[in-house]
């Protein structure tokens, strides 16, 4: 199931004006505030109607400015979890959370009520009516609320910025499973590039209506350029991987091009495919194979290259292998270490700086 | 209490809640179309739709009253295509005097639920749209609770203008006792005879402890309707 | 098996069609169902086709136009009763004021900035009576200006009654069934075109019931109980 | 045109206009506070303001009449204090007409306006509070703007329940051309005539465009208050 | 300026029942979804009137339920900003923004109007109504109103849980000097304790409407009891420095008791007094004292105890000078290293990961 966008829409400022495919998993749209990505999300669902251009779901034309093609929004059947919540205030929150139940087709199948309630942990308070309801307990209302719709997709507008990081690790692992079971496409806004690392498949980037960049996710994350979108604490490298073995002591030992890698237990079986993130600032930089330290994961690799940004610190882009790893020190690290192109140096990673969150399943 | 009213009396008060229920039942739903119409929707003529509503409430009453009787009349076009194809007799009946009074709240009642359909937030309908609902389940699952509490309100602000409706009436089905003679005009029929103002006074008593009771039960539904969402 | 026959009555013949109403169907078992109302109302509904049998109107010119489109029942139109109006006084004027109606009476003066309560004096029976009256008397340019018309002649009455207007014009009849009021002066009877209440059978009404109903209105009885509410009998009837 | 309508007509087109105007004019901030204790206050005594705000609209026009009459007469108790006290004298004036058609309306007018209360959201309230605006504050910079549709919209129908009011109007301050003769009491006096449909046709005819023209105005205007709202 | 609060308030299903102080700077009110920090702030702005219980500003009693004190919310003067918006639709930005002015005492000085759009990027929208905003754009309105509104303390309900990072790091800052410069104090709900470690003087941290633990920022972050709460990616310490020296290549030389840290520049001059974060992921533990690795930041210390948590992680706390660091490492490597209380060991950590966001002056 791919969704093709391609629209445009005038604004008072500035111009939507953004294509993009959109190949199953999930995509997510990343941009700055007021980039255009609530009105690209708005355009999919069909509550808003583009001046030109045309959206098409697995084949499906939902809309078609040519052709005078408008799905209407109903039979879009697209689960969308709004930016603002929108709960029908005069419902409890059960009857929030099956609205969407009885315009399902006969064979949809997903989760239960029960189920969602349970992971969300709403189950205490399926009778409330919203207005008796926190912010984060709302929103995890509406989150509910699109997923027992049984929808096509989803569409969701940052669903998880009003919720604390616990909440966030019981969610995140349930959408990974989503997206790999269900292959329920998904399409995902938010400003935490940790979410997106973890969950994406392809990314978005939006600029003032336009896309900038657009791609699988390994690619668009690890793309040097993208620094300043993403922000410099969260530059870093995505490489695929593979889960060699499981060790006794609770570490998991995964193969990449370039060596291997520890990191806590995950829960994949061995041989499985997977992809793991490691940040730009998490890695240091060695000349020599480090001895007596507490980090597990010593890569041996060569710098490819080097890019000196505003400020005391540098990227150093490290061949290991067939992957490239980013690294980000200090000018006068680099100094010191006589860091060149062509240079064979180790990447040294702590362990736990590959944080679960940090692991997706492609 | 009956020996308090009149037979007849009693009769006046009887009929007045037949035709105010009828009239607030039949044309509540039509009231909440055209309400919806006014409020939601954009076509041509809708400014001649408006007026043509609000007529009632800018006549005279007599004006209604001798256009009515014009038009559903026996002699009247629509009276007799009612009469012939329904078998339904609007002149000097009941029911015309339902007509008349439904016509004449029939502006209230549309701009108390225009007024409650503007209030309802478009986003909540857009969103059970998205969760597949029609435009009629929209309706029906969301517009309608949340403007509950402005149907309940023109509900009784119709059943209030029904109860007193007097001008339109006699002047349409005129004032024949145990069949058109509602309480307003059984209150007039008394104003008019010296030392009828005792047995007005009652009937106006009466008139008014109706009204009141419905105002009441109003209020404590549309209070539980609005707290409802709320929420609590 | 009774009957029940409908009558279309002016409002100001309730007290007594109500008590006559009440002795027929005594005394006949049938009844009489009496819907009151202005009289040009109730004209206009029997043009459009009311279930009205007995119509009995304040105002001849009414009586006149159904008659001149034939929905009355031939021969059947006759004056049922007569009136006269009167001038009154009541709270709101100075007590023990005396006033002789004639050419030259000083009613605006009498009335200062006081109302002159009539009934509508272009539309309502006892108002068109009255502005005639005045206007033969020479007495209308004068106090015009002060005159307050009311929708009918009870809520002229009702003005002077509660003092409001120190002075009104109408019927006898009126004046005799409110205590509060005194009656100054009688108009003269030439001063104004004949009061007269015509009654009459309608067309699509017409049958036997309806018949006797008339005749029960013009009987005996009917007229003892019009003449204690202080209307007249016409002329020509049999005393 | 001035030959279409006698100068007499001119006047009941002037002077209902007159009362209409000045009855919604002058009622309206009342009605805007009744409104806003009946949809925000809790008091005792509430369901009986209630219901005492809706006794027009229940009782026959003729009876609010009879009781302005009695109140506001030159002899009776609150009428007697005005003209002592402001020099105001209503019984039989132009003045009185616009009372009664003010208090013919005011039911119409509190209604929509408390909907239209009802329906703001009190957390936008609480919010202009936590910024420093007191109750009054908040209601003039939010409340108000925010209903500002209701309070048109029952300002357009106070104006055409005005226009059109007759019953209570000619009990209460009869019928004097020049002073008390506002529009509905014309058109009843030409159907009291035979022959005098036409001319009360034309007076329907004008009546409606004046209400017509006002609807429309209103409907413009709160389309735009609403459309500031609604952001754009 | 201190805010004391001492509250009961039932609702359906637990009860609120905290009893804290804000001594002035930033206090940061921390917990899940639904702990009942909402709750809270409403009651000291005066949106709920809680059941028992008394509220006091810098002396001033704004409420005491047994006294009957209640001081209507606008004569509170707190400039609230709430987590659901609350703009006014039929305003414009403008004058959303400068809705509270008119009510501010004649002398009340602060930002004006102009810089405050400026920060919030919101000049090229002050005539847009509030339905023309995106999300995020809403959020930044309605931080400038509150802050407009010239209060005597700012409460923030998630005030950025809505915005990217880069409008973030422009905010932060603000709120830094803002904190620093005019000593408004502040009463923050957050769910990012990069956020609260930034800003927050004091910490409260909140457990199904009780006070678990509330304190001095530098203790309740670097508690290891607190690690549940924070999240373990998040664990670290909080260490009091001083601004050493500035250096020529763009770097910062800090004194801690226990030696020297190298970050990027900082704004403040030298000498003056601040606060490092140093998260217990960030740091390597070695036996040796490493060479020719980039990290700049080598510290001698001693370990002083070792808590093993699930999973193969512990967390290693280690004395440096006064300090105390917290390293979370693998079981692997503690035993790899032979690592036991007493032993004497290095901590790396590279500069880099002492990011700007994770400094805070006080
Ligand atoms: N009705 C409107 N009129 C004018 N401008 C609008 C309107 N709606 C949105 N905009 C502008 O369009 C731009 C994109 O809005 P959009 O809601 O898509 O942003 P966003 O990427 O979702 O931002 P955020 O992350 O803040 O939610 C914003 O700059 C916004 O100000
Ligand atoms: N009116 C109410 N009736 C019943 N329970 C309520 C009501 N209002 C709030 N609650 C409950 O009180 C608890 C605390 O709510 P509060 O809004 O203070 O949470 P919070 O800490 O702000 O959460 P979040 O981070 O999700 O905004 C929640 O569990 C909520 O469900
Ligand atoms: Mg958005
Ligand atoms: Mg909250």
């Amino acid at each position: 199931m791919s969704l093709q966008v391609e629209i445009t829409h005038p604004l008072p400022g500035f111009e939507v004006n953004v294509a993009f495919e959109a190949p199953g998993g999930v995509t997510a749209l990343f941009g700055q505030s007021g980039a255009g990505k609530t009105t690209v999300i708005n355009a999919v669902a069909g509550l808003l109607r583009p001046q030109a251009g045309c959206i098409a779901l697995a084949g499906e034309v939902l809309y078609d400015a040519q052709k005078r093609v408008n799905l209407p929004v109903h039979r879009r059947r697209l689960g969308y979890v709004f930016q603002d919540g929108r709960l029908f205030p005069h419902l409890s929150v059960r009857r929030n959370l099956t609205y969407g139940q009885r315009f399902a087709p006969q064979g949809a199948t997903g989760p239960g009520l029960d189920e969602v309630a349970d992971l969300l942990g709403l189950s205490t308070m399926l009778d409330r009516r919203p207005g008796a309801l926190s912010g984060g307990e709302k929103q995890r209302v509406a989150f509910g609320r699109a997923l027992l719709a049984r929808p096509r997709m989803l569409l969701m507008d940052e669903p998880l910025a009003a919720l604390d990081a616990a909440r966030k690790d019981e969610i995140l692992p349930y959408l990974e499973r989503l997206r790999d079971q269900t292959g329920l496409p998904i399409l995902y806004v938010s400003h935490s590039v940790a979410e997106v690392a973890r969950l994406a498949t392809t990314v978005v980037v939006l600029e003032a209506g336009r896309v900038v960049r657009a791609g699988p996710a390994e690619q668009v994350l690890s793309d040097p350029a993208m620094v300043r979108q993403f922000g410099l604490r969260e530059a870093g490298a995505v490489l695929p991987a593979e889960i060699a073995r499981h060790h006794a002591d609770g570490l998991t030992e995964l193969a990449i091009s370039g060596g291997r890698l520890f990191l806590p237990q995950m829960d994949q079986p061995e041989g499985a495919r997977t992809r793991v993130r490691i940040l730009a600032h998490d890695v240091i930089v060695a000349d020599r194979a480090p001895e007596g330290l507490s980090a597990l994961n010593v890569l041996p690799g060569a710098v490819l290259s080097l890019r000196e940004g505003q400020g005391p610190g540098m990227i150093v882009q490290i061949q290991c292998g067939t992957d490239r790893l980013l690294a980000r020190i200090t000018r006068r690290s680099a100094e010191a270490l006589r860091l060149a192109p062509g240079r064979s140096v180790y990447a040294v990673i702590k362990t736990v700086s590959i944080a679960r969150t940090d692991v997706a399943a492609r | 209490m009956t020996g308090w009213l009149g037979p007849e009396e009693w009769q006046a008060v009887a009929l007045s809640l037949r035709v105010s229920l009828w009239a607030v039942g039949l044309s509540l739903p039509l009231s909440i179309l055209a309400a919806y119409a006014l409020a939601r929707w954009d076509f041509r003529g809708k400014q001649l739709l408006n007026g043509v509503i609000h007529l009632p409430l800018i006549l005279p009453p007599v004006v209604t009253g001798y256009l009515l009787l014009l038009g559903f009349g026996r002699r009247g076009p629509l009276g007799g295509v009612l009469e012939e194809v329904f078998g339904l007799v609007l002149a000097f009946r009941w029911t015309g005097a339902a007509l008349a009074a439904a016509l004449m709240a029939f502006p209230l009642t549309v701009r108390a639920i225009r007024l409650a359909i503007e209030a309802v937030d478009p986003k909540l309908e857009q969103a059970a749209a998205t969760l597949g609902a029609s435009r009629a389940w929209v309706f029906l699952t969301v517009t309608l609770p949340l403007i509950l509490p402005g149907v309940i309100a023109g509900a009784v602000l119709g059943f209030a203008k029904a109860m007193g409706e007097f001008g339109a009436t006699i002047t349409f089905v005129s004032n024949i006792p145990g069949q058109t003679q509602t309480l307003p005009l059984a209150i007039y029929t008394f104003l008019q005879v010296p030392g009828g103002d005792g047995a007005a006074l009652r009937l106006v008593a009466v008139s008014v402890a109706v009204a009141m009771a419905a105002l009441t039960v109003s209020e404590v539904l549309a209070r539980r309707a609005a707290k409802r969402v709320a929420g609590g | 098996r009774a009957d029940t026959v409908t009558v279309f009555a002016a409002a100001s013949l309730k007290t007594a069609l109500d008590q006559i109403s009440e002795r027929y169907e005594k005394e006949t078992g049938d009844a009489l169902r009496i819907s009151y109302a202005g009289s040009s109302r109730l004209a206009r509904q029997i043009q459009q086709g009311a279930p009205a049998q007995i119509f009995v109107s304040a105002n001849a010119a009414w009586m006149d136009v159904l008659e001149g489109e034939g929905l009355l029942a031939a021969a059947t139109r006759a004056d049922l009763l007569v009136n006269r109006i009167v001038l009154v006084a009541g709270p709101g004027a100075p007590e023990g004021l005396s006033l002789a109606l004639a050419p030259g009476t000083d009613l605006a003066g009498t009335l200062g900035d006081g109302r002159l309560a009539m009934a509508l004096v272009e539309a309502v029976p006892a108002g068109i009576y009255g502005k005639a009256a005045l206007q033969s008397l020479q007495l209308w340019d004068s106090v015009a200006p002060s005159v307050a018309q009311a929708d009918n002649v009870r809520a002229a009455l009702r003005l002077v009654a509660s003092g409001e207007a120190p002075l009104g014009i109408v019927y006898a009849t009126d004046a005799m069934a409110e205590p509060k009021v005194r009656v100054l002066d009688l108009f003269p009877e030439d001063s104004h075109p004949p009061i007269r209440y015509p009654a009459a059978i309608l067309a699509e009404g017409d049958g036997p019931a309806a018949r006797a109903a008339l005749r029960y209105l013009r009987g005996d009885v009917a007229r003892a109980i019009f003449l204690r509410n202080g209307f007249g009998l016409p002329e020509g009837a049999p005393e």
